[in-house]
């Protein structure tokens, strides 16, 4: 979480760096040469890879050992990654126009490109510096491969900043065959499966402080130099094989494990991902805000949980095989979907909210009373049906360990494949009903629903259709989550609470992330699971930071981390002032609204 | 079941709808003057209850004062400590996206009601050294209730009611009858005209915000003196009753904010109640208070979605 | 949607033709104050009516109230022989589109969307079908984009087809609102002011193409402020004054009535001088 | 003489779509200025960039010696401008009486019996009614309780957006009687209408609109006379 807002701050921070220095930069530019900027990076970055096969520090106390001389470990591995990256990047800088065969690698100009990575590697290493000196006490601490790293990457930066701007349109792609594009998508996306590997294995924080500065820089350079926009025309032209690469890499990162230690994070990832995409159809792509979405997991869970056999259910003899379970739990997901919104659906949409909010909390306090004592027993009340089953499906079982191509899955491994599945088919759906008549109906019924309904979309029925659906799929995740956590108890499906997923959480992976999207949730998930689950320190405090964090980006980047086209046009609006231009034209463009407005208030002001 | 039981029943119901009044009107003022479910609203009657708490804990004295001389003190510290939290979010964190699709300040005011409960929750700290993570307590009126007939009133109901009946006639005196009152009803029909008027809207928002948090703190002042304790948490569910009140009223509507709170107060009370009372049913009575008071709401929704004291369905996209 | 003869019938509303639009009585009341007081109006098919009046006489409340935006007070609306429930999208179903006085384009999707949402109550295609898309679904799917295509090849918007709305210029945008309205298929379009804030010469083509939108089979109904447009385009005027009908008939009858005069086009001058001085 | 409020190359813009493209214009003390121009042309914009509304992206603004381009709505007021809003604008829950009091919100807690009187003297029917919601109020009723209000302040200029504009011919001209009236007791106003011929005769000096500019000026006699208005009014040519 924190992670995310200092990235978002840090992102505005260098912003703010950028256009502050835009006036310096130029002024330098005129006397430095350009050739002195880039002579920089390649020295700063050079001796920052040369750095990490020094040690760092002469002390073992801090993690990752960063004491051995000519083997990089812990953090060093992500200082030499990206100095190697900085220096491949100053190819398409070296001559004008680029040596010939490099000018891909940015496409709309190699100043920023170079500035993010130089940045990257500094904010990295940098911090790793800092951090050698706060955690063991001064700089007593230090070594002079600390003193190498930090200073070498800092120059880089300088040689960066004296750069002068070449931003320009990028050029058109030229036109590639087909296999060499599908080679580059699964290449790009393995790499990237590498890197997401390595986010999620880190072992401590620091490392995974260093991995997020590292990787939110160069993120942002990489995006900067038109890179990104490029990557995904490439994967908007060849959707299927995007689509097999990536579940692909999905597949094989169970395969990169020797244990099931990372493998039950990503399993938490994969549940929360796979909730937040649902939540994101609702909200995202029909405009509904659901605050109380985690008490339909919650009903798929309760409702899997108590026809799978589970010891402490009224219904222990009744044990259904898994797709039955997962049947039932979606339609009685459904079913509470559609009883919640019916009646509210047809007014406007601050009372959804609250009525949802509401639904979430009934949801919490009638499993709590359905204990025999308050009600009847059904769900065991606040100890929760525990002994939930592991899951069979066609005879395979999920509780014991499976040999697959010579690899040993583990209980969480068997898991992890299947919700890899869940999520490909949640993403599917997503992607097919978002392009569709359906969806087109959403964003109409989102940008003005007065105006849809006059052009025949029957707001109300889609907006039943998206709440139901959504309803449906974390019931369906629901479903699954019982088996995997063994046991539900009604406090896993509040509003808020430290641990995700819960409603508040999966609002703020979808807007955090980027409404309308679908990888903006997934990774506004990843950050939202793991930044607690790595950084100890922000134990008791992720709440209050993730409550922040909220408000900074309503206010900064309201779009979220990958917004989405239309999204940031709806946000942005007001700033371009067009809308006001739809408004005011009426109120006086043509002179003489037909009163109509004047009518609204009359009957307003007859009815009172 | 006897008409002493049923009475007591609606004496609970009143005094629980007046707290539940109190808040609502928060939210009805800001709803009506800028279209904002202000979710942190709660929030805000939490933290008047905890500014009204540390009045009696850390200012010295205070907690040796018969406590109806220290309740003036205490109301003053929760009131300060509400209005400032309400003013503040308003100028910091809701102004700057007036401007902006409705869902920014609805998902601000879900970031803003999270991080104040934390605030409280990770810093608040008792002179005894006990922090606010549990429920911390609250000074409570001693004695004996007054028994009426058979129905016991609890002080601190006394208290709820007085308190509920000046605060809703002084609301009542100022919207109708002093010029900042009309300049905010104006505000709330038509701002651009307002500010024809020469009124300034956000000094208007403004004070929208403060008078319902000045309201809340009062509301939070009543909980603790009836439960005794307070707590960080209290906010959520307390502000999801008085939200559901502002719609039963009618949202937009002072007067209906009121009535909307003791309806639900006494339909909460008289459904627990009653089922309660009978051995068939009686498993089905207090735990499941708020599952009656949110079927009520959507039962509002359903058959009157204007309220009871209708204000207008703003349903224009 | 039926074949109308293409050009223009004669003004009025042509012999033994059935109307396709006929509104009776019908009436809205806001609490005290009636908006609408019993309006009648016919629409013969293939005839372009003119709606006018001065501002607040109750011609957008009009309009809301036939395309069930506003479920009238009083009053019936058939429309081809059917009696219209009051809900917007049944309205739309039925072949009634219309455009907004102020423009309410969706602001935020492209052009070619924009038209294909018109196309809405014209496809069937459900949950399942979009996530299966089998061939029905792919056919109709091309089938919308074609017939978005058209239109604004039509309405000579091509060139904007994926720019998003709110980029495209003011008088852009009020065709391509035309273009959304005619994706629907319908018999009847009701156009609220679609020449206000053009150009002279942008007021020009639009009459062109209301004529061409006739001679696919439409009728038109049109509100219009500019009475140099609205004389050289309709066949009927009906003239609309403080909720109520004036009167009715050709552009020429119109123009000459008394009535029409002082309420609207502005008392002749020397009666202007004598009620000003009147005033003092 | 110097102008009470001079205008000079106004341009006000909605977004990238321009409305007003450069007026300039004055209204001296004790003068009635028309403003007229077919619909869309810009005079509600213009309006309402004056009274601070809407700001506009060039051009000076000058009141009474002061600059108002950068000056919010509500301090406008209080400089002496009081705007009478199109399509009447009243507070519809409120009573007539309240709406009276707020028009005079900019002057504190004084008393305000000698303006009720006037205004109810001025317009009986408002103080027959003066405690009944002024959304109840016919058409006509509310244009008198809007300029009713609007005089609350003692403006030193008023602007009234087409008062007459959805009013029977009766009651139209009622209300542009009052206008007279007010211009008799010396009232400086700048008035938009629709009923050109009848402003005209009213305005000293009248500015003709037509998609932002001014396409003609003149005393309101000259323009009577004027063919182009007419053709710029009703589209006839």
């Amino acid at each position: 979480m924190t992670t995310s807002s200092s990235l978002s701050t840090g992102q505005t921070g260098a912003t703010g760096l950028t256009s502050l220095s835009r006036a310096t930069r130029r002024r330098l530019g005129q006397g430095a040469h350009p050739l002195v900027g880039k002579c920089l990076i390649a020295l700063g970055s050079a001796a920052a890879l040369g750095s990490t096969f020094l040690a760092w520090t002469w002390t073992t106390a801090f993690p990752g050992d960063l004491t051995v001389t000519g083997y990089p470990g812990g953090n060093q591995l992500i200082t030499l990654f990206l100095s190697i990256l900085t220096l491949l990047a100053l190819a398409p800088a070296l001559v004008p126009g680029g040596l010939p065969g490099t000018r891909w690698m940015a496409p709309r100009g190699s100043a920023r490109l170079l500035r993010g990575l130089a940045l990257a590697n500094a904010a990295s290493t940098g911090y790793v510096v800092i951090a050698i000196a706060w955690e063991l006490g001064g700089v007593a601490n230090y070594v002079a491969g600390t003193w190498i790293a930090g200073a070498s990457a800092l120059l880089a930066v300088l040689g960066a900043w004296l750069l002068p701007d070449d931003d320009h349109e990028p050029a058109p792609a030229r036109p590639t065959p087909r296999w060499a594009q599908v080679v580059v998508v699964f290449v790009v996306v393995m790499l990237g499966l590498l890197v997401a590997d390595f986010g999620v294995t880190t072992g401590f924080s620091e490392e995974f402080i260093g991995f997020c500065l590292g990787a939110g820089f160069a993120g942002r350079g990489l995006a900067a130099s038109g890179l990104f926009d490029r990557f995904s025309a490439l994967t908007a032209a060849n959707r299927t094989a995007t689509g097999c690469a990536v579940l692909a890499a999905a597949v094989s990162f169970v395969f990169l494990q020797s244990s099931d230690a990372y493998t039950s994070v990503a399993d938490n990832i994969l549940i929360f991902a796979t909730v937040a995409l649902g939540l994101n159809i609702v909200v995202g792509l029909a405009g509904l805000l659901d605050l109380g979405y985690v008490a339909f997991l919650g009903v798929g869970a309760y409702t899997a949980a108590l026809v799978s056999g589970t010891a402490a259910s009224r219904y222990a003899h009744v044990v259904l095989p898994f797709w039955a379970q997962a049947l039932i739990g979606v339609a009685v997901s459904v079913l509470a979907g559609l009883l919640i919104g019916a009646p509210t659906l047809r007014l406007r949409g601050d009372y959804l909210a609250i009525v949802t909010l509401g639904f979430g909390e009934i949801f919490r306090i009638t499993m709590n009373n359905l204990d025999g004592q308050s009600g009847p027993q059904v769900t065991n009340g606040a100890e929760g049906e525990y002994g939930i089953p592991d899951l069979r499906l066609f005879g395979y079982d999920f509780g014991r360990p499976h040999t697959v191509l010579g690899h040993t899955l583990g209980r969480f491994g068997n898991y992890y494949l299947l919700l890899v599945l869940v999520i490909a088919v949640v993403i599917f759906i997503f992607a097919r009903v978002d392009d569709s008549r359906i969806g087109r109906a959403w964003a109409a019924i989102r940008e003005d629903e007065t105006a849809a309904e006059a052009m025949g979309v029957h707001g109300y029925r889609f907006k039943l259709l998206a709440f139901g659906l959504g309803a449906g799929l974390a019931g369906l995740a629901g479903t699954i989550q019982g088996h995997l956590t063994s046991t539900v108890t009604p406090d896993q499906y509040t509003f808020s609470s430290s641990a995700p997923p819960n409603s508040a959480f999966l609002l703020a992976a979808v807007v955090l992330g980027g409404m309308g999207t679908i990888s903006g949730p997934l990774l506004g998930a990843s950050l939202l699971f793991l930044i607690p689950d790595k950084l100890q320190f922000f134990h008791n405090k992720q709440l209050l930071l993730f409550g922040i964090a909220l408000i900074v980006m309503m206010r900064l980047r309201p779009e979220g981390l990958v917004p989405d086209k239309r999204r940031r046009l709806e946000f942005h609006e007001r700033e371009t002032a067009a809308e006001e231009a739809y408004e005011e034209l009426v109120a006086d463009g043509l002179d003489g609204a037909d009163g109509s407005d004047g009518l609204d208030e009359l009957e307003a002001g007859a009815r009172a | 079941m006897s008409v002493t039981v049923l009475l007591q029943l609606v004496e609970n119901g009143l005094v629980l709808g007046a707290m539940y009044g109190l808040i609502a009107v928060g939210y009805t003022m800001v709803y009506g003057t800028i279209q904002l479910i202000n979710f942190a609203h709660g929030e805000i009657f939490m933290l008047g209850g905890f500014g009204a708490l540390t009045v009696y804990a850390w200012i010295p004295g205070v907690a040796h004062l018969p406590l109806l001389a220290a309740l003036p003190l205490m109301l003053l510290g929760g009131v300060v400590v509400a209005v400032a939290a309400a003013v503040g979010a308003e100028r910091l964190a809701y102004r700057p996206l007036r401007a902006a699709p409705r869902l920014a300040p609805l998902i601000t005011a879900i970031g803003l009601s999270l991080a104040l409960q934390q605030v409280v929750s990770l810093w608040y700290r008792l002179p005894g050294g006990g922090n606010a993570k549990a429920p911390v307590a609250f000074p409570s009126f001693g004695g004996k209730a007054f028994n009426l007939g058979g129905v016991l009133v609890q002080r601190a109901d006394l208290f709820t009611v007085i308190a509920a009946a000046v605060c809703m006639a002084a609301l009542a005196w100022f919207v109708a009858r002093t010029r900042s009152g009309r300049a905010m009803q104006a505000t709330a029909q038509d701002p651009d005209t307002a500010r024809l008027m020469g009124i300034d809207p956000d000094r208007m928002i403004v004070v929208a915000f403060a008078v319902g948090a000045a309201l809340a703190a009062v509301a939070a002042l009543t909980q603790g003196l009836r439960y005794g304790q307070i707590s960080f948490d209290m906010g959520f569910v307390a502000g999801l009753k008085a939200f559901t009140a502002a719609v039963l009223g009618g949202i937009g509507n002072v007067r209906g904010a009121m009535l909307g709170g003791i309806v639900l107060g006494l339909a909460e009370e008289l459904s627990s109640g009653i089922l309660a009372h009978f051995r068939d049913t009686a498993q089905y009575g207090q735990a499941w208070a708020d599952v009656w008071a949110f079927v009520l709401l959507i039962l509002v929704l359903l058959l009157r979605p204007q309220g009871l004291l209708g204000e207008r369905v703003a349903d224009r996209a | 949607m039926s074949i109308q003869p293409a050009n223009p019938p004669a003004s009025g509303t042509a012999p033994g033709s059935e109307p396709i639009l006929q509104a009776r009585g019908v009436t809205m009341r806001f609490g005290g104050l009636t908006a609408v007081d019993g309006v009648d109006l016919d629409v013969a098919g293939g005839e372009i009516v003119g709606l006018i009046g001065p501002n607040g006489a109750g011609k957008t409340t009009f309009f809301n109230c036939l395309t069930g935006l506003y479920p009238p007070t009083a009053g019936s609306i058939t429309f081809r022989g059917q009696r219209l429930a009051p809900k917007p999208y049944r309205v739309a179903e039925a072949g009634i589109s219309r455009t907004f006085q102020n423009i309410r384009l969706f602001p935020n999707m492209t052009a070619l969307e924009n038209v294909m949402v018109g196309r809405h109550c014209r496809t069937r295609e459900g949950l399942l079908s979009a996530i299966g898309r089998g061939p029905r679904y792919r056919a109709a799917e091309r089938e919308a984009r074609q017939t978005a295509r058209e239109l604004l090849s039509f309405l000579d918007l091509d060139r904007h087809a994926s720019a998003i709305a709110r980029s495209l210029p003011y008088g852009d945008q009020r065709k391509l609102e035309i273009a959304r309205a005619l994706a629907s298929d319908p018999g009847l379009l009701l156009l609220d002011e679609p020449a206000a804030g053009m150009n002279p010469r942008e007021t020009l083509a639009l009459r062109e193409t209301i004529f061409k939108i006739r001679q696919r089979g439409l009728s038109v109904v049109v509100i219009e402020h500019d009475m140099r447009f609205i004389f050289n385009l309709c066949d009927r005027l009906v003239v609309l004054a403080r909720g109520r009908k004036l009167t009715e008939g050709r552009p020429d009858e119109v123009r000459a009535d008394e009535r029409v005069i002082a309420t609207y086009l502005g008392t002749a001058p020397g009666t202007a001088e004598q009620e000003a001085s009147d005033a003092r | 003489m110097t102008a009470l409020l001079s205008v000079e190359a106004l341009h006000v813009a909605y977004g990238r779509v321009e409305a007003v493209k450069g007026i300039s214009m004055r209204v001296l003390p004790g003068q009635t200025v028309a403003l007229l121009g077919a619909n869309g042309a810009g005079k509600t914009t213009t309006l309402r960039t004056l009274s601070g509304l809407l700001r506009p992206t060039a051009g000076t603004i000058r009141f009474a010696g002061q600059s108002l381009e950068r000056v919010p709505a509500h301090h406008i007021v209080r400089a002496g401008l009081a705007h009478c809003p199109e399509a009447r604008r009243i507070f519809p829950r409120m009573t007539i009486e309240e709406n009276l009091r707020l028009g005079a919100f900019i002057r504190g807690n004084e008393d305000l019996g000698p303006d009720l009187r006037q205004a109810y003297e001025r317009f009986p029917i408002l103080g027959e009614r003066h405690d009944q919601m002024a959304g109840l109020l016919s058409g006509g009723e509310q244009q008198m309780l809007a300029i009713a209000r609007a005089l609350m302040c003692r403006p030193r200029l008023l602007m009234l957006d087409e008062p007459s504009m959805g009013l029977s011919p009766i009651m139209m001209q009622q209300i542009l009687r009052t206008v007279a009236e007010l211009k008799d007791a010396g009232t400086t106003i700048l008035l938009v209408e629709q009923n050109a011929q009848a402003a005209l005769a009213l305005a000293d000096y009248a500015y003709v609109l037509e998609t932002g500019r001014i396409v003609v000026e003149g005393t309101g006699a000259e323009l009577l006379a004027d063919e182009r208005v007419r053709e710029a009014y009703l589209g006839e040519g």
